[in-house]
């Protein structure tokens, strides 16, 4: 069963949507354990193979038993072997913490939520598994129907937001789907390695060039790379919390995994990086969206919409690492995938708690929460300071090596970006934490304050959050190890 | 200019993919309707089926389904005498992935319609202002 | 935003018209598309799968993950569709109506009342819609040499153009053309909610479960020569049976779940009288 | 220079974290609650004395947690300097405890099982400062620190709380990522390592005079629980919070925390042979001097106890920084020495501060005329801290302030010597007027009339004991003297 993992990990959350969609006309009561098993098979199999990728190093299986360019093979090496176990790892957690919130929001409906989700997870396990440019397109678009699906479902502006996620996110996929017919018709392959084995005679080419543009235009537009991000804040805000907790942490993170995999593995680094050399103004560009992305967040009176637009920044955090072109920056952005998808998901299951609780996360609901849910704040505080960058947690060895790139790469600029973003955070945070903190203001002199009611959160919402809380730290204890021994496979020799 | 010329209508097929490509990017952003921009958005997806769908053809070569294939004598079978088979493949999955979108994007325009009776986006937005 | 649009769109169509220079002439037989991959699955699909029509063995053996996924997408749709726009009914209006299908009286009936099942009566809703003989009779001869002809594209798709997908939406638009002619409570009567939905994913199922006994008969995902073995047929043949049966799971999958986006869109999830 | 292995320093500062879920649990039962804290403090501080022999026999400990990157861990190395400031903050710590359960039960404050969390943790977070082997791990508890003191500095969640709060994260958090951070990672793409040496990471580095110059400066101002001016407006802010955090905190461990990583930028980073060959000793000497004399003339002019106390903290740390930074082997003796010596003092201050409240009420100096007829034994304690303040026998204050001018004489700068013995004066002209009036004016307010009747014993008895102990510092400086020395052996080799 060992070598079938890579099919595994998609089929069986594949087939459960089935049974889980079938289960929805049956007996309700089954979609959740279904999905959770589902789930949990998958993270299984995508942790097996992270251990079968270190002992053996890069697995090739070839789907239908067909070789690589005609048939289509899923392709694992330490990048994807990598980001899969968080991919599904963090599905699950979330998985498990929106039980309570579809009981309480959509109780009819839970049969599709569940088929959906766990089909949306296996797109996206699928998009990372995969070796193949259109089999990458066809998971792509299974994610994102599923998705807009997802997050369609929630206030009465969810809608129009999702409907302009879906023209946005539809021109990205087609944008994507047309250069890889620009890669197809000059190379006549649709498989990743062989293109990028085909293409080296034809780096001059316009046709490359334009292929190369559009595919990034494509993915920047599906992970909401400034200035193509307008859409995610709503989309994400509006959305019920059992949906953004799954989208936000992971669409924007796989794009990201996309546009690492076509500069290192499609289009190669040889190309990206020295017959274009374009890498200085997309870190310009990335720099802007960090900036931009946390003076938005600092507009923001209402929490989820505050943490879209860190994630809106945290892309840009991603995309200048992965373009500095180095060893540290790349370090940096696969570090960050991983960190930002944990760090991401805490805070919103930490939102999900709120709004389950205080039906509302507009600052004016978050008075007094401190003493009304002290563990999701305690949770909360955590994945916090990781967003902000404060050592032991993880977030701040990612931003470690992202400014360890930058000063090599002598783009000041992005480091000061870097700076001012984590700067700008504490201030967002510690915003929001004064106002758990101390509103609202006891009358007198400050001494006695009224013992406010707790009202946590269910245990079945609390446990994967401090799960994830925890996490953060451990990840971040254990950086070094994930760099030594995954990481610094996935930059090609050579690099600097 | 005769080179010219020759490039153009050697490539006309890029041409009318290009401009159908645009017609439709364009009608996504300017159109003020939202299911003109699905309009405009479904334009956009066959355009590029469009594109593909012409990468397969093939001078002399027929539809890629084999002739005589199961008779007695053996056939020699020659990759010219067949269109690329690969294209059609992979527009099919696109042609169904346009339809899956469009069913979709119709159901949240119903749901937008059921919300604010009206399907005009500026319209919308000054309802969501107003509130 | 119109001259964003223009400016966008100029720009765009510019760096698509500057790369097409670069591409081979239309038709060029001897562009890399027509000459690296497709001569092999011309040359070869013959003796690996026993398919004669290249598209139909590309689709489902050579890039059959592709194509389940492909279902998959069609399905998810339909799931989408239906979980935004299906409104569950709990109480029933206060007012109902009813036709006399022979002479054409409508009754209203307050809650509380009820009619005795028959198949007399048929549920209208508040508007009365005359029914139009001619096309009623014209689709009701017409729809089952539509689901023949259906039927016909799913089996014949090894030899012909065809296959799951075209039959498919012909056999989903059948049920259709029902619901257009007559009303959508005369489909769905028919075929049920609950069918359409378990048809969808059974029709996925039969997919995803083709490779997923390969894969229990210890061969690779959607290998379908794995099949040989319990069909008692030679490897190749057994492809060419592997590729019949994931394309009657499709034809499943894609029928149910295009009638299923039109009962939700039509009827904006009320499942009402439709259109 | 031997090295042993040893779990030992992990321990200590894991020690008072582990007791945080047993405080939490016990909330109930304010006895054993605080009795776990004392668990835990006197713990710790047994943990840290273990480490004295060996420290004093000339060997360090180093215990390396996780390794992140070539020359970046959490990784423990106990020398001489960390083992003065740990065995400062953790014998303190104890007797902090003792007074916090006089000072908060007897204001009846709300929040104590948090207070003795946070305590906790910022005590861990300061023997972890303390003993750090490289810049990273400094860092890190540096960070926690900060944030730790968070909740404790906004202790009374008023207004008030709030602005204050705001202020402290501004300085400390602010400087420390927009500046150290940076300025650490350019040292790490510069050298390669952030372990600390004798000779300083960057000595030997291809960096030019006016990066180093940058650089430098960074640190300090980064480093801005130093106080050092223009970084130091936190810390009066900060005096809203409950006494013993200020007494605890600001006056050693957080404060202190500040200057050791500047002693330790100074020693470990950039190395004292670049700093006087690139003169950069002087400039920080300058910046220090400003500070000492500015914070003294503010003093002068306060009101409120705690506030005057604040200042006088400021212009005291940069005694440290400035007798570090003279490079001279007396100067940096009395730099370090005065840490140990300024915390018994100040606390000591702050203890009155924090028992007057308590017993009456009184926040500001012009009440308190004719207080010493009321809480003698609080205001006899208080003339003697200040009395080590100021650094005059019969005090431990007064040693330190002894070698760091001796050390101004050895460095050959008079303007120093100074600025010291004038800024001593500023001491007095602040202090002797406070106690004078307590004991020798008619009291105004009638409450001091009656009979003595001092703060809670809890209250009282610590207070008593570190100005005891600040008395017998001058008779016997042992420790802290011999660990000055055998840092400042260390450093110059001498």
């Amino acid at each position: 069963m060992n070598e079938q993992y890579p099919a595994l990990l998609v089929v069986v959350p594949l087939l459960s949507a089935l049974a889980i969609s079938v289960a929805g006309w049956v007996n309700k009561r089954l979609c959740f354990p279904i999905a959770v098993a589902a789930l949990g098979v998958s993270a299984w199999s995508s942790v097996g193979l992270l251990f079968r990728v270190l002992n053996e190093g890069a697995i090739v299986y070839k789907l239908g038993g067909w070789l690589p360019p005609m048939g289509i093979a899923y392709y694992i090496d330490y990048l994807n072997g990598l980001v899969l176990p968080v991919v599904s790892i963090v599905a699950l957690l979330n998985l498990i913490s929106s039980k309570k919130i579809v009981e309480q929001q959509f109780p009819d409906k839970a049969g599709p939520f569940y088929t959906l989700y766990v089909l949306m997870v296996t797109g996206l396990l699928g998009i990372v598994v995969t070796g193949d440019a259109f089999n990458l397109y066809v998971l792509l678009e299974i994610a994102s129907l599923t998705g807009y699906g997802l997050l369609a479902m929630g206030e009465e502006r969810a809608p129009l937001a999702t409907l302009n996620y879906l023209y946005m996110g539809t021109i990205g996929a087609c944008f994507y789907l047309l250069g890889i017919g620009y890669l197809y018709i000059v190379t006549g392959s649709l498989n990743m390695v062989d293109i990028a084995r085909l293409l080296p005679p034809l780096y001059q080419s316009k046709a490359v060039l334009a292929a190369f543009i559009i595919c990034m235009v494509g993915v920047w537009l599906k992970m909401a790379f400034f200035p193509l991000h307008a859409w995610l804040p709503n989309a994400y805000t509006y959305a019920n919390s059992a949906s953004s907790g799954l989208i936000a942490p992971l669409m924007t993170k796989v794009m990201v995994y996309v546009m690492i995999r076509l500069i290192l593995t499609v289009f190669t680094p040889a190309f990206v990086f020295s017959t274009l050399a374009v890498s200085h103004y997309i870190v310009w560009l990335a720099c802007i969206a960090i900036v931009i992305g946390a003076v938005l967040a600092l507009k923001e009176r209402n929490l989820k919409k505050m943490l879209t637009y860190i994630v809106v920044a945290e892309v840009g955090y991603m995309v200048g690492g992965a373009w500095l072109g180095n060893r540290a920056g790349l370090t940096g952005a696969v570090l960050h995938i991983v960190n930002d998808a944990l760090m991401t998901l805490c805070v919103f299951l930490v939102v999900g708690n709120i709004v389950y609780k205080v039906k509302g996360y507009a600052f004016a609901d978050l008075k007094g929460l401190f003493s009304k849910m002290p563990f999701t704040m305690g949770a909360f505080v955590i994945g916090a300071l990781s967003i902000i960058g404060v050592p032991p947690t993880c977030g701040f060895f990612s931003k470690w090596y992202l400014i360890l790139g930058a000063i090599q790469a002598h783009q000041y600029g992005f480091m000061v970006a870097l700076l001012f973003s984590s700067l700008i955070n504490v201030v967002l945070f510690f915003r929001v934490f004064e106002i758990g903190f101390y509103e609202p203001f006891s009358d007198h002199e400050g001494h006695e304050h009224h013992p406010a009611v707790m009202a946590e959160a269910p245990l079945t919402m609390l446990v994967p959050l401090y799960v994830v809380a925890i996490s953060l730290i451990l990840v971040g204890l254990y950086t070094g190890d994930i760099v030594n021994h995954i990481v610094q496979f996935v930059i090609p020799k050579g690099f600097m | 200019m005769t080179d010219l010329i020759s490039t153009v209508v050697a490539k006309y097929n890029y041409w009318i993919y290009i401009t159908l490509m645009m017609i439709g990017l364009y009608a996504m952003i300017a159109k003020n309707n939202l299911v003109k921009k699905i309009v405009g958005m479904n334009i956009f997806q066959t355009a590029i089926i469009l594109f593909y769908v012409s990468i397969g053809v093939k001078k002399g070569g027929t539809i890629p389904i084999l002739e005589h294939a199961h008779g007695h004598e053996h056939h020699v079978v020659h990759a010219v005498d067949y269109i690329n088979p690969l294209p059609h493949v992979l527009m099919l999955t696109a042609i169904v992935v346009g339809v899956a979108t469009l069913g979709v994007a119709l159901a949240l325009a119903i749901r937008i319609y059921n919300n604010y009776n009206t399907l005009e986006e500026d319209e919308i937005l000054t309802q969501v202002r107003e509130k | 935003m119109r001259i964003i649009g223009l400016i966008i769109v100029v720009v765009t169509g510019a760096l698509l018209i500057y790369a097409a220079t670069d591409f081979p002439a239309w038709s060029d037989p001897a562009s890399p598309a027509s000459t690296y991959l497709s001569p092999y699955y011309i040359e070869k699909t013959m003796e690996e799968t026993s398919v004669p029509n290249i598209v139909t063995a590309v689709l489902a053996d050579y890039r059959g993950f592709d194509t389940m996924f492909e279902t998959t997408v069609i399905f998810s749709a339909g799931v989408v569709c239906f979980f935004l726009l299906r409104i569950p009914r709990r109480e029933e209006p206060e007012i109902r109506y009813y036709r006399h299908v022979l002479t054409g009286v409508t009754i209203q009936l307050k809650e509380g009342y009820k009619i005795p099942p028959s198949a007399d009566f048929e549920r209208i809703d508040a508007v009365w819609t005359p029914p139009d003989l001619i096309i009623k009779t014209g689709c009701r001869i017409l729809i089952p040499f539509i689901q023949l002809f259906a039927l016909y594209v799913i089996a014949h798709g090894h030899h012909s153009p065809g296959g799951g997908f075209q039959g498919g939406v012909i056999l989903g638009a059948s049920i259709i053309l029902l619901a257009i002619s007559h009303d959508l409570r005369t489909a769905v009567r028919r075929m049920s909610e609950k069918l359409i939905a378990i048809l969808c994913a059974v029709g996925v199922s039969i997919y995803a479960g083709t490779g997923a006994l390969c894969l229990l008969l210890k061969q690779n995902f959607l290998d379908y020569s794995a099949l040989a073995g319990v069909l008692h047929v030679d490897p190749i043949t057994a492809r060419s049976h592997g590729i019949l049966m994931v394309e009657i799971g499709v034809g499943i999958a894609v029928m149910a779940t295009m009638i299923w986006i039109y009962n939700n869109i039509s009827s904006a999830g009320r499942y009402r009288q439709g259109l | 220079m031997e090295t042993i292995t040893s779990i030992r320093p992990l321990l200590a500062v894991l020690v008072s974290l582990l007791i945080i879920p047993l405080v939490v649990v016990s909330s109930r039962s304010p006895n054993v609650r605080e009795s776990w804290t004392f668990v835990a403090a006197v713990a710790k501080f047994l943990i840290v004395l273990s480490m004295l022999p060996v420290i004093l026999k000339g060997t360090e400990i180093v215990y390396t947690v996780v390794q992140f990157m070539p020359g970046a861990a959490i990784k423990f190395r106990v020398d001489a300097l960390g083992m003065l400031f740990a065995l400062v903050s953790s014998s303190l710590w104890i007797i902090t405890s003792a007074y916090s359960i006089g000072y908060m039960r007897g204001l009846k404050e709300h929040g104590q099982t948090r207070y003795f969390c946070f305590f906790a943790i910022c005590l861990s977070a300061t023997i972890g400062a303390a003993f750090s082997a490289n810049l990273l791990t400094l860092y890190l508890f540096y960070e926690i620190l900060s944030l730790a003191t968070y909740p404790l500095v906004t202790h009374h969640q008023d207004l008030e709380a709030r602005s204050s709060g705001r202020k402290y994260l501004l300085y400390v958090v602010g400087a420390s990522i927009g500046l150290v951070l940076p300025a650490m990672l350019i040292c790490y793409n510069l050298a390669g390592t952030l372990e600390f040496s004798k000779n300083g990471i960057l000595a030997g580095t291809a960096a030019s005079p006016s990066l180093l110059f940058i650089l430098l400066f960074m640190f300090v101002f980064g480093f801005a629980k130093s106080a050092i001016m223009p970084m130091h407006s936190w810390l009066p802010a900060a005096m809203v919070a409950p006494t013993p955090v200020s007494a605890l905190l600001h006056a050693v461990a957080v404060v202190k925390v500040g200057v050791f990583s500047i002693i330790r930028i100074l020693t470990g980073v950039f190395g004292i042979q670049l700093l006087s060959s690139s003169h950069l000793g002087i400039a920080v000497c300058c910046v220090a001097a400003f500070t000492i004399l500015v914070g003294s003339f503010i003093a002068l002019s306060q009101d409120g106890l705690k506030r005057l106390l604040a200042f006088s903290t400021i212009a005291q740390l940069s005694y440290i920084v400035l007798g570090v930074a003279l490079l001279s082997p007396k100067g940096m003796t009395g730099g370090m020495l005065h840490i140990a010596m300024h915390a018994f003092g100040k606390i000591t201050l702050f203890f009155c501060a924090g028992a007057i409240f308590v017993a009456t009420g009184k926040k500001n100096i012009s009440e308190m005329i004719g207080i010493g007829r009321r809480m003698p034994v609080t205001m006899a304690a208080f003339f003697i801290a200040s009395l080590s303040i100021i650094g005059v026998p019969p005090c431990g204050g007064f040693i330190s302030k002894w070698y760091l001018a001796l050390g101004t004489l050895q460095a050959h700068q008079i303007g120093f010597l100074v600025v010291l013995l004038f800024s001593s004066l500023l001491n007095a002209a602040y202090f002797i007027p406070i106690t004078y009036k307590a004991f020798f004016c008619r009291p105004e307010d009638a409450m001091f009339e009656n009979k003595v009747q001092e703060a809670p014993a809890f209250c009282v008895v610590p207070l008593v004991i570190t100005a005891t102990i600040s008395v017998i510092l001058l008779f016997y400086p042992q420790p802290f003297l011999r660990l000055a020395r055998m840092m400042v052996q260390s450093i110059t080799g001498a």
